[in-house]
C-alpha cells in the first residue's frame, strides 16, 4: 500500500463525496426549509438527467443541457409543490413522503414509456473528455469539472441564502412559518420557490452525473438511497451538515474500497444507521426536531 | 426547527383516524364484534373470486404483512420503513431450518416467527429512541443492513440467487394429509394460519394495551402524562407487529418454495406501506382490502401495458391526497356518516 | 423533621448555555395550593416540568415524600401520585370525553394486558365518570373531544389528570384564554379540589391568585426571589420592582 | 464548439424521442397477454422481466419466441396442434417468477415453460416446476441450474453457462505468463464469471494480479480504480451485468485505463453497448451466444436472421433476443420428436435432440441437461470501422460446441 495509492484512493474519496453533496442537496434544502421529505428525490435526478440529454441532443451542445435542463425541471418541481405538495401543508408529516413516494414510481414509468427502458449514451462533452496525471494517478478531466461546479454551486447557495434578503426569509420561515405570515410574508410563494430551487438543484445534479453513469429510468433508485444517507448523517435540513457528511461518506466508501471493496454499500447504511443512534438529528442537526 | 409548516397541532394530526372505535355506537360496534369471524368469510371467498389461485394467496401473504404493520402504523401512528426485515427474516429461517436443519415444517414456522420477532424487538429497541422522520429513516437504514448481510451470507441465504430447496409437498395436520402441492389446499392450510394472525391482532386492539397504542396515536405527550411508559408500549407494538409480519414471511417460504432476496429490501417495505395506506391505515381490515387491491391492480394492469407502475403510482397519489383513510377507511366513514 | 409532600434542593436546568432554571430550594406541604408567578421566561414552565418529571434537573434533587426522584422518566411521577395540565391543551382529540378519562384511568390499572378484553374492566367507567363529574363535564360525555368548547377542553385536561387521583396536582395556567366567566367556575373547580389535594399552579391572573392561593413563589430569570404567603408577597419591595412595579397602579 | 453540430454529437434525435413514444403507444393498444382458454392448443409458458432494467432484452425475446411459434404453426403445428406462446411479466422478481410459474401450471395448465433472464428468476422458476414435474427450459447464464442442489430432470439450460463462456473467451484473449486484474460483482454471476476465467487462465498460465469484489448495482468505480491502475495489469476483467457492465466500462474508459490495459469481458452485451455508444467500448473483447453478424459463416444464423428482419421490420435479433428463439425452437422440436406433450416423452427426445435453428449444431447433455453449443468471441468496432449503425462487433473468433470447454459431469458430481 504505497503512499500514492493511498493519496489517490482519498482524492478519488473526497471527489465521491462532491458528486453525494450534489445528490444530496436538493433533498437536504427540500427536508430542511419545508420539513417535507422528497421520496421521489431519486427520480427527479434521473428526470434531470433525462432532460439533459434530452436538451443537449436537440442543441448538440452539452453546455445547453447543463444550464436548461435544471430550470425546466425546477418550474416542474414548482408545480409538484403547487399541485400535489401544497394540499398536503397542515396534514401529518407522513402524507408528503408518501405522495413523493407513488410520485417516484410515476415518474421512472413516464420516462420509461417517453424514452424506452434500455441505457441512453451520455458523452462527456469533448472539451472535458481525457485524463490529467495528478502525480499519484490519473484522474478524468470531467470529474475535476463536477467537483469544481459542486464548490460554485455551494458558494452560490451559502451566499444566496446567507445573505440576501430572499435568504434571510426563507430561513425565518424554516424557522416559524406562523410569524413570517404575520409579518405579511407570502410564505406560500417563498415555499414554491424553495422547493423548486431543490428540484432544480436535483436536475442539476442528474445532468452533471449522466457522463459518469448511463442514462437510464433505473439510476435514481441508487441515487435516492445516498442522498438520504448523506441527508441524515449531516443532519436533516442543515446544509452544512450535508457537505461535511457527503465528504465523510465519500471517503468512508473510497477507504473501505481500498481493503474489503464488497463493503462499500454497506459502510453507508451502518454509518447511517449509527449516526442516527447516537445523535439522531446528526452532526450538524439541531436537537430536538420533531419533524 | 420548524414544527412543520403550519402549525401541526395535536388536533390536526392523525389525519387517517381510525374509522372503528371499540367503544362506538350502533352497527360499529357489531362490525367490531363480528370482524374476525366476517374477516375469515370474506377470506374465504377469496380464491374463488379471484382470477388465480397463486393471487389468492398473494393476496392472503401480503394481507397478513399489512395487518401485523398496521398494528405499528395505522394504530400506534410510527412509520416504519423496514418491515421487510422482519417479513424476509421470517422467510429465510423457515427456508434455513428445513434445509440446513431438516426440521419439519411447523417447528421451521414457528422459529421463523419467534426469529422475526427477535429482530423487530431489537431494530424496535434502537429505533424507537428516534422519532418522527428519524424513526422512518433509522428502521429503512437498520432493515437495509439485513438485506446486505443476507447478500453476504450466501452459503446460508443463497445470495443474490435466494434461498432454494425446501418445497414443502406433504402436510399432516391433526391427522390430516393435505397435498401442499394443490394450490386450493394449500390456500386453506395458509389462511387458517392468517385466521390466526387475525384474530391475534384483534385480541390485542381489544386489549388494554390496543387503548395504549391507539392514546399514543392520538397524543404522545398526553398519553405519557397519563402514566404510560411510552417507549415501552411502542417496543411491545414494534415486537408484536414483527411477530405478525415474520409469520406471513413462514408462509410466503411454504407458498413460493423459494425466499427471494428481494423480500429484505426497501422496496419490499415500500410497497406493504402503500398497500397498508391504501387499504385503510388504522382500520382491522383496511389492510387486507390495500393489499388485494394493490396485487389485483398490479395483476390486471400488468397485462394490458408493461407500464402498470404509472397506474399504480398515480392511483397511489389520488389515495394521499383525497382518500387518506384509504378504501376500507372511506368507506367505513361513508356508511357513518349515512 | 416532618417529611415534607415534595422538596426540591437547589434545582437548576440549563439548555445549552441558558441557565433557564437556578439555585431552587422549595418544600411543598399537604393540602396547600401554592401559586407560582413572575414574567414570562421567569421560568415557570421549566420548573413544572422539572416538577412533573417532563425535564430531568441538569443539578440538584427532588424527592417525593422522602423518596429520590431526581432522573425518573414522568411515567413513574405519575404513579406516585404528580399529575399535570398542560398550557397549551393536550388531550386525545379524536377519542370521547368519556374515553379520553377512561384511557387515563387505565393506566393505573393494566397498562401492558394484550389479551383480556378491556370492556370487561368495569371500575375504569366509573372512574372516569367520577373524574367527569368533578370537573363537571358528564354532560357531554360521549361528545368527541375536538368539538368541544375551549373551556370545556380545559376542564377536560384537568379531569384526565384528576383520574390518577393524584396527591400533588399541577395545573399550567389553567384559565388560560377563558372570559370572567369561565374563569370563575374554573376559580370554584380548583378550590373544591384543594380540599382533598395538593395543588400547585402557575397562573398570571394576579386577583385570582391572591384569592385562592395559601403561598405564592416568585421567579425571576431562573431564581426564586420570594416565598410567603399572599399578603407578605404583595409587600415584598423586591417583588413590587421586579414583578408587579411593571403593571402600574396594580393594588 | 463546432465540431459538435455535424457529428450529431447525441445519436437521441427528436425522430428517436417520437418513435419512443410511439412504442409506448403501439404497447398499450396491443394487449401483450392472451389467457388461454381452448384445450387441445399446446401452451408454452414464456415468463419474461418486461418491466424493470432488462425490459429490452426481455422484448426482444418475446419477440423471436413469437416467430419461432409462428413459424410452426405455419407448418401445421406440432403433431397437428397448435402452439401458443402465453408470456407473462415476472418483473424481474423471484418472488414474482415464483407466482407466474404457479399461475401458468395452475391456471393455464401449460404443457412447459421458456424463459426468465437472470440466475435468481430461473433458480426460482426451476424450484417451482422441478416439484411439479414440468418441463422447463432457462435461457440465462447460470451454473448453479447445472449443479447437482438445483438439478431437475425436467429442467434444460439452453443458454451459455459461465464456466463455457470464460475458457472461450480466456483461449483468445489470455497468453502464457499475462497479468490479469479483475473487477467482478458481488453476487453469484460475478463469482461464477471469476471462477470461470481463473480456471481457464492456470490452464494457459496467466497469472492473476488481484481480484476486485465490488457491490452489485454499484454506480461508481472510481474507488476501485487507483487500486486496479496500482496493480498494473495487462488484461482487465470486467465480470458484471446489464448496467454495471455499462457503467464500469464507461467509468475504466474515463479514468484513461483502456490505454494501458486491455479490457476482456465474459459476455459482451448488445443492448450495454447499445447504451454507452461506440467509443467507449471500442476494443473491448467478450464472448457472446450469439450476433447477428454470424449469417455470413452460419447458414441458419442467416435464415433465421431474414425470418426475424422480416417479421419485425427489418430489425435483427440481439444476442438474448436469440435465446428466445433457440429455447423455445429446441423445445418444439423435441414435442414433434415425442409426437405430443407427455413431459417424460419430450426429456427423453431433449436429450437426444440435435438440433441446427439459429447458431450451428447444438444438442443437450445428457447428465447435466446443458446445451453444448458454440461461443462467440467479439471485438467492439471503432466508429470509424462501423458499416451500419447496427454493424458494432467484430467475430474474432467462433469456438466451437464442444464439452471440452465444460465442467465434466463427474466434476459436477452427476451419474453421466
Amino acid at each position: 500500500m504505497d503512499f500514492s495509492l493511498i493519496a489517490m484512493q482519498l482524492f478519488s474519496g473526497i471527489a465521491l463525496g462532491a458528486i453525494l453533496v450534489m445528490a444530496a442537496l436538493g433533498l437536504s434544502i427540500i427536508f430542511g426549509m419545508l420539513g417535507v421529505v422528497n421520496f421521489s428525490h431519486g427520480a427527479m435526478f434521473m428526470v434531470g438527467a433525462y432532460a439533459g440529454l434530452w436538451v443537449a441532443s436537440l442543441t448538440g451542445s452539452f453546455w445547453w443541457g447543463l444550464f436548461v435542463a435544471p430550470i425546466a425541471i425546477g418550474m416542474f418541481g414548482m408545480a409538484v409543490e403547487f399541485l400535489l405538495i401544497r394540499p398536503l401543508y397542515g396534514r401529518s408529516v407522513d402524507d408528503p413522503l408518501l405522495l413523493t413516494f407513488g410520485l417516484g414510481y410515476v415518474l421512472v414509468e413516464a420516462v420509461r414509456i417517453v424514452f424506452g427502458s434500455d441505457g441512453i449514451p451520455f458523452p462527456t462533452p469533448s472539451q472535458l473528455r481525457g485524463v490529467v496525471n495528478l502525480g499519484i494517478g490519473y484522474f478524468p478531466i470531467y470529474r475535476l469539472f463536477v467537483v469544481g461546479v459542486v464548490g460554485a454551486i455551494l458558494l452560490a447557495l451559502w451566499l444566496l441564502l446567507g445573505k440576501t434578503k430572499f435568504g434571510l426569509i426563507v430561513r425565518a420561515g424554516a424557522r416559524d412559518p406562523q410569524i413570517m405570515r404575520v409579518l405579511g410574508v407570502d410564505i406560500g410563494k417563498v415555499w414554491l420557490l424553495v422547493f423548486g430551487l431543490g428540484v432544480g438543484l436535483t436536475a442539476l445534479g442528474g445532468v452533471l452525473a449522466a457522463p459518469m453513469r448511463t442514462v437510464n429510468p433505473e439510476m435514481g433508485s441508487l441515487v435516492l438511497a445516498e442522498a438520504f444517507v448523506v441527508t441524515v448523517i449531516g443532519g436533516m435540513g442543515s446544509l452544512v451538515g450535508s457537505v461535511v457528511a457527503g465528504l465523510l461518506v465519500g471517503i468512508a466508501v473510497s477507504m473501505t474500497a481500498l481493503i474489503a471493496p464488497e463493503m462499500a454499500q454497506i459502510v453507508m447504511f451502518a454509518l447511517m444507521a449509527l449516526v442516527l443512534l447516537i445523535r439522531p438529528q446528526g452532526l450538524f442537526g439541531k436537537s430536538g426536531v420533531q419533524a | 426547527m420548524t414544527n412543520i409548516n403550519p402549525i401541526a397541532s395535536p388536533l390536526a394530526s392523525a389525519g387517517r383516524a381510525p374509522a372503528t372505535l371499540a367503544t362506538a355506537g350502533g352497527w360499529r360496534a357489531q362490525l367490531v364484534k363480528w370482524r374476525v369471524p366476517l374477516s375469515i368469510l370474506a377470506l374465504c371467498l377469496l380464491p374463488w373470486v379471484l382470477p388465480s389461485k397463486a393471487l389468492a394467496v398473494n393476496v392472503l401473504i401480503y394481507g397478513v404483512v399489512c395487518v401485523g404493520y398496521n398494528l405499528l402504523f395505522g394504530y400506534t401512528g410510527l412509520l416504519s420503513f423496514g418491515h421487510a426485515a422482519f417479513f424476509g427474516t421470517g422467510a429465510y429461517i423457515t427456508g434455513i431450518t428445513i434445509v440446513h436443519f431438516g426440521l419439519p415444517w411447523y417447528a421451521a414456522v414457528m422459529l421463523g416467527v419467534l426469529g422475526g420477532g427477535l429482530l423487530a424487538l431489537v431494530i424496535g429497541a434502537l429505533s424507537i429512541r428516534t422519532r418522527g422522520i428519524y424513526f422512518s429513516m433509522v428502521t429503512l437504514a437498520l432493515a437495509q443492513l439485513v438485506y446486505y448481510v443476507a447478500l453476504q451470507a450466501s452459503n446460508w441465504t443463497g445470495g443474490e440467487n435466494g434461498l432454494r430447496g425446501f418445497t414443502v409437498s406433504k402436510i399432516d395436520i391433526f391427522g390430516l394429509h393435505i397435498n401442499f402441492l394443490d394450490p386450493l389446499q394449500k390456500y386453506y392450510v395458509l389462511m387458517a394460519f392468517a385466521g390466526l394472525a387475525l384474530w391475534f391482532v384483534s385480541r390485542i386492539l381489544n386489549s388494554p394495551f390496543g387503548a395504549v397504542i391507539e392514546a399514543i396515536r392520538e397524543n404522545e405527550t398526553r398519553a405519557r402524562a397519563c402514566g404510560y411508559n411510552v417507549e415501552r408500549a411502542k417496543l411491545m407494538s414494534f415486537t408484536l407487529s414483527g411477530l405478525i409480519c415474520a409469520l406471513a414471511g413462514t408462509l410466503s417460504a411454504m407458498h413460493l418454495a423459494i425466499v427471494p432476496l428481494d423480500s429484505l429490501h426497501y422496496q419490499t417495505s415500500g410497497m406493504i406501506v402503500m398497500m397498508t395506506l391504501l387499504g385503510g391505515a388504522g382500520s382491522f381490515f383496511g389492510p387486507f382490502v390495500g393489499a388485494l387491491a394493490f396485487l389485483l391492480m398490479e395483476d390486471v394492469f400488468s397485462i394490458w401495458t408493461s407500464h402498470w407502475q404509472i397506474v399504480v403510482g398515480s392511483v397511489f397519489i389520488l389515495f394521499v391526497l383525497f382518500l387518506p383513510k384509504g378504501i376500507w377507511g372511506a368507506l367505513l366513514a361513508w356508511r357513518a356518516s349515512k | 423533621m416532618k417529611k415534607h409532600l415534595l422538596s426540591v434542593e437547589n434545582i437548576g436546568r440549563t439548555f445549552g448555555g441558558f441557565k433557564a432554571l437556578e439555585g431552587i430550594t422549595v418544600n411543598f406541604e399537604q393540602n396547600k395550593v401554592t401559586a407560582v408567578i413572575g414574567p414570562n421566561g421567569a421560568g415557570k414552565s421549566t420548573f413544572f416540568n422539572v416538577l412533573s418529571g417532563v425535564l430531568t434537573p441538569s443539578s440538584g434533587r427532588i424527592a417525593y415524600k422522602g423518596k429520590d426522584l431526581t432522573g425518573t422518566p414522568q411515567h413513574r411521577f405519575v404513579h406516585l401520585g404528580i399529575a399535570r395540565s398542560y398550557q397549551i391543551t393536550n388531550i386525545f382529540p379524536l377519542l370521547t370525553v368519556h374515553e379520553n378519562a377512561r384511557v387515563a384511568a387505565q393506566a393505573m390499572h393494566s397498562r401492558y394486558n394484550i389479551w383480556s378484553n378491556r370492556e370487561r374492566l368495569k371500575d375504569l367507567d366509573e372512574k372516569a365518570d367520577a373524574a367527569l363529574n368533578a370537573v363537571g363535564l358528564h354532560g357531554c360525555r360521549d361528545a368527541v373531544a375536538k368539538f368541544l368548547a375551549h373551556g370545556q377542553q380545559r376542564a377536560l385536561e384537568i379531569a384526565v389528570a384528576l383520574v390518577a387521583d393524584p396527591q400533588l396536582l399541577l395545573l399550567d395556567e389553567p384559565t388560560a384564554g377563558m372570559g370572567p366567566e369561565e374563569t370563575k367556575d374554573m376559580v370554584a373547580l380548583i378550590e373544591r379540589l384543594a380540599a382533598e389535594r395538593t395543588i400547585l399552579l402557575v397562573e398570571h391572573k394576579m386577583k385570582m391568585i391572591l384569592g385562592l392561593s395559601d403561598r405564592i413563589l416568585v421567579l425571576h430569570h431562573g431564581k426564586l426571589i420570594a416565598d410567603g404567603s399572599p399578603q407578605q408577597i404583595q409587600s415584598d419591595p423586591e417583588v413590587r420592582r421586579v414583578y408587579l412595579g411593571q403593571s402600574h397602579g396594580y393594588a | 464548439m463546432t465540431d459538435m453540430k455535424h457529428t450529431a454529437f447525441f445519436p437521441l434525435s427528436r425522430r428517436a424521442a417520437l418513435k419512443g413514444l410511439g412504442a409506448g403507444a403501439s404497447l398499450l393498444a396491443m394487449p401483450w397477454i392472451v389467457r388461454a382458454q381452448t384445450s387441445d392448443v399446446i401452451k408454452i409458458g414464456f415468463p419474461m422481466p418486461l418491466t424493470g432494467p432488462f425490459a429490452a432484452e426481455a422484448k426482444d425475446q418475446v419477440k423471436s419466441a413469437q416467430l419461432a411459434v409462428q413459424q410452426i404453426n405455419d407448418k401445421g403445428g406440432v403433431v397437428g396442434r397448435k402452439v401458443e406462446l402465453l408470456v407473462r411479466d415476472d418483473k424481474l422478481n423471484a418472488g414474482e417468477a415464483a407466482t407466474r410459474a404457479l399461475e401458468l401450471i395452475e391456471n393455464d395448465k401449460v404443457n412447459a415453460i421458456v424463459g426468465a433472464l437472470s440466475s435468481a428468476i430461473q433458480l426460482a422458476t426451476n424450484e417451482v416446476t422441478r416439484a411439479r414435474g414440468m418441463l422447463y427450459i432457462s435461457i440465462s447464464q447460470s451454473d448453479s441450474i447445472n449443479e447437482v442442489k438445483d438439478f431437475s430432470k425436467y429442467t434444460f439450460h439452453e443458454a451459455l453457462n459461465p464456466t463455457m463462456t470464460t475458457a472461450a473467451v480466456a483461449k483468445h484473449t489470455f497468453k502464457m505468463g499475462a497479468r490479469v486484474a479483475y473487477l467482478c460483482a458481488d453476487y453469484a454471476y460475478g463469482h461464477e464469471m471469476l471462477r470461470g476465467f481463473k480456471r481457464a487462465g492456470d490452464a494457459i498460465g496467466a497469472v492473476t494480479v488481484g481480484e476486485i469484489l465490488h457491490p452489485i448495482g454499484a454506480p461508481d468505480y472510481s474507488t476501485f480504480i487507483p487500486r486496479i491502475s496500482a496493480m498494473s495489469p495487462d488484461i482487465l476483467c470486467i465480470c458484471n451485468f446489464g448496467r454495471d457492465q455499462a457503467n464500469s466500462i464507461k467509468q475504466a474508459v474515463d479514468f484513461g485505463l483502456k490505454d494501458r490495459m486491455k479490457i476482456v469481458v465474459p459476455v459482451i452485451l448488445h443492448n450495454q453497448r447499445l447504451a454507452v455508444g461506440p467509443d467507449v467500448f471500442e476494443g473491448v473483447i467478450g464472448g457472446s451466444n450469439y450476433y447477428w453478424g454470424m449469417e455470413d459463416t452460419v447458414p441458419s444464423a442467416k435464415v433465421f436472421n431474414d425470418a426475424f428482419r422480416a417479421t419485425h421490420g427489418g430489425a435483427t435479433p440481439t444476442d438474448y433476443g436469440a435465446y428466445g428463439y433457440t429455447g423455445v425452437m429446441s423445445l418444439l422440436l423435441a414435442m414433434q420428436a415425442a409426437g405430443g406433450t407427455v413431459t417424460d416423452k419430450m426429456v427423453a427426445s431433449l436429450e437426444g435432440l440435435k438440433y441446427d435453428v439459429a447458431k450451428g449444431p447444438q444438442y443437450y447433455r445428457k447428465c447435466d441437461h446443458q446445451s453444448v453449443q458454440s461461443v462467440l468471441v467479439l471485438e467492439s468496432k471503432k466508429k470509424a470501422e462501423m458499416k451500419s449503425d447496427l454493424d458494432f462487433f467484430k467475430i474474432l473468433a467462433t469456438e466451437p460446441a464442444s464439452e471440452s470447454v465444460l465442467r465434466s459431469c463427474a466434476e459436477l458430481g452427476l451419474p453421466t
